[in-house]
C-alpha cells in the first residue's frame, strides 16, 4: 500500500453539535475538527451515543441542533464508508460475491476484491458461502468493503468487535494506511487502536448529558 | 315535529346516527385530553421540570 | 449504469439462490386459482364468468406475499443503510429492487396463468387478453407493494401492515386489470392500465426511498 | 456541505414550538365552540323545520344535510393531511406532524358517517342500503385509507420517527386518490347504467342550499375544533413520552 496521497486535504468539523434518538439528546455541543490523516476515537459508556454520533455523521439521523459537514469536499463525490455492528453480508452469496456487489456499487476505484480479501486475511475463502464464516471473518470481510472502494471518511463502529488479537493488529495497520492516504478515521470502540504515530490520534469523551 | 313523511325512520335514523356519533367522538376526545393531561401532570409533579 | 444492472442480478441471485421463493410465489398463486372452484362449484359457465378476477386476485395475493424479502432482509443485516451511500443513488436501488421483484413475483405467475386459466375453463382469447393484462398491470402492483415495504420496513411486525396499505392503493390496477379481459371498453381499460403502471413506476421509487431514508434507522 | 438547522423566527417557525402552538390556539377552543353549536341549531333548524319537502323525494332529501357536509369533509381532511404531510417532509414542521396524526382519525368517522347517511339515503331512493356506484365505493376506499394510516401511526413505537414515514404514505394516498375515483367510476358506469337519481340534483332551489351551507359550515368548524384538541392531547402525548424517556434515561446514565 503505498503512501502517497490519494485524497485532496479535508476537515470534518462539528460545531455545538447534539445528537439523539427520539428527540432524546445523548450527547450535545460537540465541537471537534478531523484534518485529513487524523483518528478520532470516540470512548464513552454503553449508551453514551458513540453510535449516535457516528449514523448522525453518517447522516442517517438527523441532528438535534448544531452542524456538522466536510470542508473542502465537492458535493456530488461519495465520501463515506459507513461500518456498523451489522456486516451487511448475504450469507448464500459468496465471499467473493459479497465483495464483489459492493465493489460495484461503491465505485471500483479501491483495490481489487482479490487484493481486499488478501489483505483482510481472507484470501483462501473467496468461494466459500459467506454463511460459512465465523464471526470474526465475517468482520474481516466487512473491513475488506473499506479497501475496494475509496473513501476519505471512515466511521467505524467497534471495528475490533468479534476480532482475534491478529485482527486487533490489522484494523490498526488499515488505519494506519488510510490515514496515511490522507484519509479521516472516525472510530467508536473500547479496545486501544495501536497506531504508528500517536500524534494522529485525537480522542473524544462521550459522557452521559449533564 | 313535523310531519316527516313516509319515509321519517330513516330521516331520524340519519340525524340520530350522525348526533350519536359525533357526541361519542366529542366525548371521546374530551376524555382522550384530560386523561392525557392528568398522566402529564403526574409525571411533571414527580419529576422536577429541569 | 452497470451499479443498477449489478443490483439487479444481486437481487435475482439471491431470490434464486433461496430456492424456495419463486416456487412457493407461483404455487399459491394457482392454489389460490384451484380454490374457487371448491368454493364456488364446478359449474364451467359461472367459472369462466369469473375466471379473470380470479387470476387478478391470485396475482395481487401473490405479489404480496412475495413483498416481505424486498427491503426487510437487507433492513435487518445493515445492507440499506449501506445502499443509502452507495454511489448509485438510492432511488436508483429502489428500482432495480423492485424490477427485482417483478421478475420474481409476477413473470413466474403469468408463466403458469395457463395452468389457472385451463382450471377455470377460460376460452382462449380470454387466456391471451389476461396474460396481456397480467404483463401490462403487474408492474404497478409491484410499485405499489414497494411503497407499502418501504413505508414498512423499519416496523418490527411491518408485513401485517403492509397488504392493508398497498390493496387500496391497488384497486384501480385490478378494476382495469379485470377489465381489460372482459367487458366492452377492453381496449380502453388495457390503455389505462398501461397508464397506471408508467406512473406507478415512475413514483414508487422515490416515495419508497424516501420513506426508507426518513426511517432514520 | 454543513446543514444549517438554527430555527428562523419567521411566524411560520414561532408556532412549530408545541407550548407556543397550544399558547396561541387554546384561547381560540372556546369562541370556535359556540360559533360550531349557534351553526349547527341554525342549520338543524333550517334543515328540520324549515325547508321544503323535494319534488322527487319528498323528505328524504333532508338526509342530504347531513350526508354531503360529511361526504365533503372526509375529502378535506384528507387534504389538510397531505397538506400537513407536506409540511412535515419539506418544511419539518412538528405541527404538521402532530396535525396529520389528529386529523386521521377525525376523517375517518366523518367518511364512515358519509356512507352511514348515504346507505340511509339509498335505501328509500334505490331501494338497497349499499349501492356499487362510483360515489359510494370510492368513499369506502377513502375509508380503508384512512384506517390503514390510522393502523401505520399505531405501528411505530417511536412517534417522532413515524411522522415523516406516515407523511410519505399520505402523500403517496392523496396522488391515488383521484385514480381511484376515476377509476371506481369508470367501473361503477361499466357495470350498471348511471344510477337513476344523481346525488346533488340537478339544480338547488335556495330553500334547499341555505340549510347545506349552514350544515357545512357548521360540521366544517366542529372539524377545527375537535382537531385543535386532538392537536393540543398530542401535544401532551408527546412530551409525556419524553419525559418518560428522560426518566427512564435518568435512571441508568
Amino acid at each position: 500500500m503505498t503512501g502517497r496521497q490519494v485524497f485532496p486535504p479535508l476537515t470534518l468539523r462539528a460545531e455545538g453539535l447534539s445528537c439523539g434518538r427520539g428527540g432524546m439528546a445523548l450527547s450535545q455541543d460537540l465541537v471537534f475538527s478531523v484534518p485529513s490523516g487524523q483518528c478520532l476515537l470516540l470512548r464513552g459508556a454503553n449508551g453514551a451515543g458513540k453510535s449516535t454520533l457516528l449514523l448522525t455523521l453518517a447522516r442517517i439521523i438527523r441532528p438535534l441542533s448544531g452542524s456538522f459537514g466536510i470542508d473542502g469536499a465537492d458535493e456530488d463525490m461519495p465520501l463515506i464508508h459507513y461500518c456498523g455492528h451489522r456486516n451487511a453480508i448475504k450469507p448464500r452469496l459468496s465471499v467473493c460475491e459479497n465483495l464483489d456487489f459492493w465493489r460495484t456499487m461503491n465505485g471500483a476505484n479501491g483495490v481489487s476484491s482479490q487484493a481486499a480479501l488478501a489483505r483482510v486475511g481472507l484470501g483462501h475463502l473467496g468461494d466459500l458461502d459467506a454463511g460459512f464464516l465465523s464471526a470474526g471473518q465475517t468482520r474481516r470481510l466487512a473491513l475488506a468493503r473499506l479497501l475496494v472502494s475509496l473513501r476519505p471518511l471512515w466511521l467505524l463502529d467497534e471495528p475490533t468487535a468479534a476480532l482475534d488479537v491478529d485482527g486487533h493488529a490489522l484494523v490498526g495497520q488499515l488505519i494506519d494506511t488510510h490515514l496515511a492516504m490522507g484519509g479521516m478515521v472516525v472510530a467508536a470502540t473500547h479496545d486501544p487502536i495501536s497506531l504508528s504515530k500517536a500524534e494522529q490520534v485525537q480522542t473524544l469523551q462521550l459522557g452521559a448529558v449533564s | 315535529m313535523i310531519d316527516l313523511g313516509p319515509h321519517a325512520a330513516f330521516i331520524v335514523w340519519a340525524y340520530l346516527g350522525v348526533l350519536l356519533a359525533i357526541f361519542g367522538l366529542i366525548g371521546w376526545i374530551l376524555y382522550d385530553g384530560r386523561r392525557t393531561a392528568r398522566k402529564l401532570a403526574a409525571l411533571e409533579a414527580q419529576r422536577p421540570a429541569r | 449504469m452497470n451499479a443498477f444492472v449489478r443490483m439487479l442480478t444481486h437481487e435475482l441471485r439471491l431470490a434464486l439462490r433461496g430456492g424456495g421463493d419463486v416456487l412457493t410465489l407461483v404455487l399459491f398463486f394457482v392454489i389460490v386459482g384451484a380454490i374457487v372452484p371448491f368454493a364456488i362449484g364446478p359449474d364451467q359457465a359461472l367459472l369462466a364468468r369469473i375466471a379473470p378476477g380470479i387470476v387478478w386476485i391470485a396475482a395481487f395475493l401473490a405479489m404480496l406475499l412475495g413483498l416481505e424479502r424486498l427491503f426487510r432482509p437487507d433492513y435487518e443485516d445493515g445492507s440499506l443503510i449501506l445502499l443509502r451511500h452507495a454511489a448509485l443513488p438510492f432511488s436508483l436501488t429502489v428500482a432495480a429492487k423492485i424490477a427485482a421483484h417483478w421478475l420474481v413475483s409476477a413473470l413466474p405467475l403469468i408463466i403458469a396463468s395457463p395452468i389457472l386459466a385451463m382450471l377455470l375453463a377460460m376460452d382462449g382469447e380470454a387466456f391471451w387478453r389476461s396474460i396481456l393484462s397480467l404483463l401490462l398491470g403487474t408492474p404497478a402492483l409491484a410499485a405499489f407493494g414497494a411503497v407499502g415495504a418501504a413505508v414498512t420496513v423499519s416496523i418490527r411486525r411491518g408485513g401485517l401492515i403492509a397488504p392493508i396499505l398497498i390493496a387500496p392503493l391497488s384497486i384501480p390496477v385490478l378494476i382495469f386489470g379485470v377489465g381489460a379481459i372482459t367487458g366492452q371498453q377492453a381496449q380502453a381499460a388495457m390503455l389505462f392500465l398501461a397508464a397506471l403502471s408508467l406512473m406507478a413506476l415512475a413514483l414508487a421509487p422515490f416515495a419508497a426511498a424516501l420513506a426508507i431514508s426518513s426511517a432514520e434507522d | 456541505m454543513s446543514i444549517d438547522t438554527a430555527p428562523k423566527q419567521s411566524w411560520w417557525n414561532r408556532i412549530a414550538h408545541p407550548g407556543q402552538f397550544v399558547r396561541w390556539t387554546q384561547p381560540l377552543l372556546w369562541p370556535l365552540t359556540a360559533i360550531t353549536v349557534a351553526l349547527f341549531l341554525v342549520g338543524l333548524w333550517f334543515a328540520l323545520f324549515n325547508s321544503p319537502q323535494d319534488y322527487q323525494m319528498g323528505d328524504t332529501v333532508r338526509i342530504m344535510y347531513v350526508h354531503v357536509p360529511n361526504a365533503w369533509l372526509s375529502q378535506f381532511v384528507y387534504g389538510t393531511m397531505a397538506v400537513s404531510a407536506l409540511g412535515t417532509l419539506v418544511w419539518r414542521h412538528p405541527m404538521a406532524d402532530v396535525s396529520m396524526k389528529a386529523a386521521a382519525p377525525l376523517g375517518a368517522l366523518f367518511t364512515a358517517l358519509a356512507l352511514f347517511t348515504g346507505a340511509l339515503w339509498g335505501r328509500p331512493t334505490w331501494g338497497t342500503f349499499w349501492e356499487w356506484d362510483g360515489r359510494m365505493t370510492s368513499t369506502l376506499v377513502l375509508l380503508f385509507i384512512y384506517l390503514g394510516i390510522i393502523a401505520l401511526w399505531r405501528a411505530f413505537d417511536d412517534q417522532l420517527r413515524a411522522a415523516r414515514i406516515v407523511a410519505v404514505f399520505t402523500l403517496v394516498g392523496a396522488i391515488n386518490i383521484p385514480i381511484i375515483k376515476f377509476s371506481v367510476d369508470w367501473w361503477s358506469t361499466l357495470h350498471q347504467p348511471a344510477s337513476v337519481f344523481r346525488a346533488d340534483g340537478p339544480r338547488m332551489p335556495p330553500s334547499i342550499l341555505t340549510p347545506l351551507m349552514v350544515m357545512f359550515a357548521a360540521f366544517t368548524f366542529l372539524f377545527v375544533v375537535l382537531q385543535l384538541k386532538a392537536m393540543h392531547t398530542e401535544i401532551k402525548r408527546r412530551r409525556i413520552a419524553t419525559l418518560q424517556r428522560r426518566v427512564a434515561q435518568g435512571q441508568p446514565a
